[in-house]
């Protein structure tokens, strides 16, 4: 059986093969132990204080396969993406150059520093063991925090936003940014690796603070670099498609580093919120559950919030019947409330956007 | 061979120069409206009927034996007073954290109009059979001349802009990384409509936020402030002169702008007055002639290369001898006084 | 009186200035630590020790008689390269529509480095008690004698930065107009800051889009490019010099950066190579000397007013005639040869 | 009676007193007999058009007296904001400066120009005889206009944008706009009033091209200038309410004029949207109708629009009582379904927003 937790000190090491092995690394996700250590104490501090609006708090949870008692899987949410420092993006804009005089109207595409996402609730840092990768694990993972944020609403913003990791080349065995390439580089004259493990040991707002503010002219870019604008890593394309499913959409803006795409969704238009539910709990042997599409289902507990894969298994009158291992995974007994959503997602045709 | 005003009746040999000049020289197209109201502006600034800042001073280089036209030369007394005047400006900006180690300075380009109000020297051509005999320097300094004679005219600065790198193929590697861009036309017809004095629409079209050098591409970099191989002499000459290249580059290929307060400008600072006398002979035929002179009367401004250098009295007054026929092409007598640069 | 380097047992000496210098005078604080590396600066500089850009010529004026420090005054061989080095630059930029009948050339303040790499004379300060006898002429020009001899040590061009205008009440009209928004601090503790050598925070801070003055008060708008009423001697100095405004300002208090070529710089340019002959008297004193000597080794550079005038001899050599006392106070000897600068 | 429909050739005459009356005088409704006949042109073009998607069409709507058979009010829709030419406005943004050097963040307000509302819907345009100001007729042309959305989605964006005119002072007996002084009036020298009248029979985004792309420092501007920013002229602060009420949000933008604050909503968050229904029409004699809250009623028909105060007179089954003039006016017979919607808006506070 599968259940998302909370992250605990004794998760310490999983976490940090999870952050090595993560591909492409992730900023907000550094291989580095103290960080690590200090994300793990941060989060149980987060569940344990009184909150009325999102702040700095961060809530990092694991996934762990009950079967083996292994972790394999860690995501995170930041309550507020900006809270102790800026959240920077390249958002992309038009200008409109006209002349009046020669009767021509020429839009100009630019890249402008911009800080406006600070104010959202990021999902971030997820990386999973790569045997689950593109499994129903891989969903309970990435959606059960929106399992535990409409449980919560006031620890989060009411906008989401997921940024995704960009596009990048292997060049002499070396994965390279094209659009650090023909951007940040020439501010920073460091490669993408070393300015990504830089920002994930101190911070990215504080290489932001240091580019110019000046908008960039996208014609003035590589064509590997505009090619790379809000592209995804081909590795998160599966990730990519089940968010916009659930949701999400694609905004103006994009990842300083990589150009890589920011999904933003307000939460009553995702999926899981819209068809998300409280049903008292049944409790049956594994063998008398009828037959019916997978759901995530979590308890109504802060600090001891599990989210498990079970089946979307109703009663007639809305009872959800979970096996006895499910039912103590989840903290419950019969009769007690669980949140619970299928988890199939409609299908999304990108075309149509 | 002198240098004289530009008159009404000079419009046609102005229009052969126009076509002579070919592609690239912007400022003289063969467009008879155009032409000839370059004179009415001449005729309005020597005679002094234009008493503002849209002053262009325009001379021709005439055979004065039959009254050819074999080159010209301009003063424009006041850039950018009636039509916007823009360059791209060559500045650097420090980007520096301490936290980060990182200390760099970058190159930037920046869309200005620093030189409205400067006078520019513009507009010189030569044409092909009258290479020689240092015409080409007759037209390139007696703007100096002119300058230090009538200095009241005239603003502080002074700058002359040079034609920038071509490919032989006539490609801008400058225009094709930067204006190509932002300029739904090609490079000739935005050099056109700027030499037609139509340059508003350059503020509305270019790019206003700073541009970094290193986004360009080589090619681009390397042609900044550099000129075209044909201009080397001319910018060889104003250099000598004291013009500098203070980093302002032309919007469209490139090239250099230089300039000098025209107080220094050696052609300004070194000439002066002297005092004529006339002997009754004609001059020796001379191939590097080292003294130039010009008249002080600016509706008859006449200027023109003389045989003999210029001596000094015990007083200190300078004095020249011009030979009769000397004397005759610049419309002076014995008594008179020129101004003289010896070079 | 005379002018050599710093030495490190001047170091007392030294804070004895920077605590008379007083507020505004920000690149002598009264500070140990940054004294004596300053000192330390100084001596890999004259010793050849620092190869690179990081050079600094730091000159003490001294009493030999009893050693006292009376003034100080420096040279930045070349400013930007180890922190980041800021103005604003006044430029203009057309803003023209032929449709909406407009054509104005507006103001702006832009953030830049362009000075990077330029070497900048600074930190010349005199105490009270010798503000006579064209000691202050001396600290000022004798920077100009150490660069024509040293002339390979340094870049093309040189700046000096002035102080702004300050109201009576020590409140600078430009600084409240412009950088308190910026800046959460007050004048002074920003200009101690970028004293100290920490300037970083200026380009993390200030505005870096364009300002157009038109946005600032009339009296912010007046401070740009003006000095301090103290300062007007001294720019008056270097303006002699050949020092000009090119609308380079001050980030905090708009006070203008006068620049030259270092070719141009008239103290560089008439400066000449002189022949020492001795006479065994002493000088007689003078209250207006008219001619600086200077020596021509760099570790042990020595410079002071000397009392006779330079003479050239029939094959153009110059020659100059010391006192006893004087060729003692440079320590040179006849048959030696100094850099001579008549004023 | 009180009727909105769409305007007529026959209507010039008092189109141009309501432009020549409009407090402040509107960019958007020029008192310019050619441009007004134009606008009368265009609109009944944009009616008789099959159109599928926003372009740019502009609907010019007029409310008439029925009583006193007087037009004494006028309204328009631009179905694409910058559809013709781009749509101009500053943008409110916040700059970042912090210096890790001095462990200081600091937040510069700043305005850039900007043209993203081109793309939505522009209520606009409105004016009305001061004798019907701040009662039902003022809120009826206002919102009938949103009666016409909700009938032909595809003719509009989903995003409405309303402009409400800035905040002015008196000087010298003139209306000047403190914002205009502090900022346009520098690039361009001439008054509020002149470059306001040259807006309207020229265009207004001519204008803004011309003006510098660099973000204005607040703090640069005057006191005055700054306080006008998103304010409201008083004349409009009612029809402000009722716009916020009705569920439109304020923005970060503000006319570059005079910095008066524009609306945006989603036309589904927007009150009439959710509200309004078809009912089916019932005649009844004016003296047998039930006494029920003032509602909108509107007929299907797109060139022949009709949009007329009545009461919201429902039966048990849903139908629409009416009285034989109201279906008259708007052109049904018994039995044919109306658009309605009751005219009360939920109270808002804008301190909570």
């Amino acid at each position: 059986m599968l259940v998302v937790r909370p992250a605990e000190s004794r998760d310490l090491l999983a976490l940090e093969r999870l952050a090595a092995s993560a591909t492409p690394r992730l900023t907000n996700l550094p291989a580095h132990r103290d960080r690590l250590e200090e994300r793990i104490t941060r989060s149980q501090r987060s569940l344990r204080a009184e909150i009325d609006f999102p702040g700095d708090e961060i809530y990092c949870f694991v996934l762990e396969d009950l079967d083996s008692g292994e972790v394999v899987g860690t995501a995170s949410l930041r309550a507020e993406a900006g809270a102790r420092e800026a959240y920077y993006t390249y958002r992309q804009e038009t200008l409109i150059h006209a002349s009046q005089q020669l009767n021509v109207r020429h839009e100009v595409q630019t890249l402008s520093l911009s800080h406006e996402v600070s104010d959202a609730t990021l999902l971030c840092a997820l990386s999973l063991d790569a045997r689950y990768r593109e499994t129903d694990a891989d969903s309970l993972l990435r959606r059960a925090r929106l399992m535990f944020i409409a449980q919560y609403p006031e620890r989060f913003a009411n906008e989401l936003a997921v940024a995704f990791p960009g596009y990048l080349e292997t060049r002499d065995e070396r994965q390279v940014s094209p659009f650090w390439d023909s951007v940040g580089q020439h501010f920073f004259d460091r490669d993408f690796n070393d300015i990504n493990q830089m920002a994930g040991v101190r911070s990215k707002s504080f290489i932001a603070e240091v580019m110019p503010p000046f908008p960039l002219y996208l014609p003035l870019l590589t064509p590997q670099a505009r090619a790379a604008i809000g592209r995804e890593n081909p590795r998160h394309e599966y990730a990519m498609q089940e968010m916009l499913a659930e949701g999400f959409s694609r905004s103006r803006h994009v990842d300083i580093f990589d150009a890589g795409p920011l999904l933003l969704a307000e939460c009553e238009r995702l999926h899981t919120f819209k068809q998300c539910g409280w049903h008292p709990v049944r409790i049956r042997p594994q063998e008398s559950l009828p037959d019916a599409v997978p759901a995530m289902v979590a308890n109504q507990r802060l600090g001891d919030f599990r989210c498990v894969l079970a089946r979307y298994a109703l009663t007639p009158t809305g009872q959800l019947m979970l096996t006895p291992q499910q039912a103590e995974v989840l903290g419950v007994e019969e009769g007690r409330a669980v949140l619970a959503v299928p988890m199939p997602l409609p299908a999304v045709d990108e075309g149509e956007l | 061979m002198r240098i004289r005003p530009i008159a009404r009746h000079d419009i046609e040999g102005l229009k052969v120069l126009a076509r002579e000049t070919g592609v690239g020289f912007t400022s003289l197209p063969d467009n008879h409206e155009f032409l000839s109201a370059k004179i009415e502006r001449t005729l309005a600034a020597f005679e002094g009927r234009e008493p503002g800042d849209d002053r262009l001073y325009f001379f021709v280089l005439e055979d004065e034996r039959d009254g050819s036209i074999a080159g010209c030369c301009a003063i424009e007394a006041c850039v950018g007073t009636d039509a916007p005047f823009y360059h791209y400006r060559l500045g650097s900006l420090a980007h520096s954290s301490v936290q980060l180690d990182l200390h760099r300075t970058l190159d930037t380009l920046t869309l200005c109009s620093d030189h409205t109000g400067d006078a520019e020297v513009c507009s010189l051509f030569l044409r092909e059979g009258w290479r020689k005999d240092r015409n080409g320097a007759l037209l390139s300094k007696v703007r100096w001349l002119f300058m230090a004679q009538f200095r009241e005219a005239f603003p502080d600065k002074v700058l002359a802009e040079m034609r920038g790198v071509f490919t032989p193929e006539g490609r801008s590697p400058f225009w094709e990384c930067l204006g190509s861009h932002f300029f739904p036309m090609d490079f000739n017809e935005a050099d056109r409509l700027t030499g037609m004095g139509q340059k508003s629409f350059i503020g509305e079209l270019m790019p206003k936020f700073p541009i970094y050098t290193p986004f360009l591409s080589e090619q681009a970099r390397a042609a900044i402030g550099q000129v075209h191989e044909h201009t080397r002499p001319a910018v060889a000459m104003l250099k000598k002169e004291g013009l500098r290249w203070e980093g302002y580059v032309d919007i469209f290929d490139g090239g250099p702008t230089v300039e000098a307060y025209i107080d220094d400008v050696r052609g300004v600072r070194d000439s002066q007055l002297a005092c004529v006398e006339v002997i009754a002979s004609d001059a020796p035929a001379c191939e590097r002639p080292a003294v130039m002179a010009a008249t002080t009367g600016m509706a008859d401004f006449r200027a023109s290369w003389i045989s003999h250098a210029v001596t000094r009295d015990g007083a200190g007054a300078c004095h020249v001898r011009l030979h009769r026929d000397e004397a005759e092409r610049l419309g002076v007598t014995g008594g008179d006084t020129l101004r003289v640069l010896a070079s």
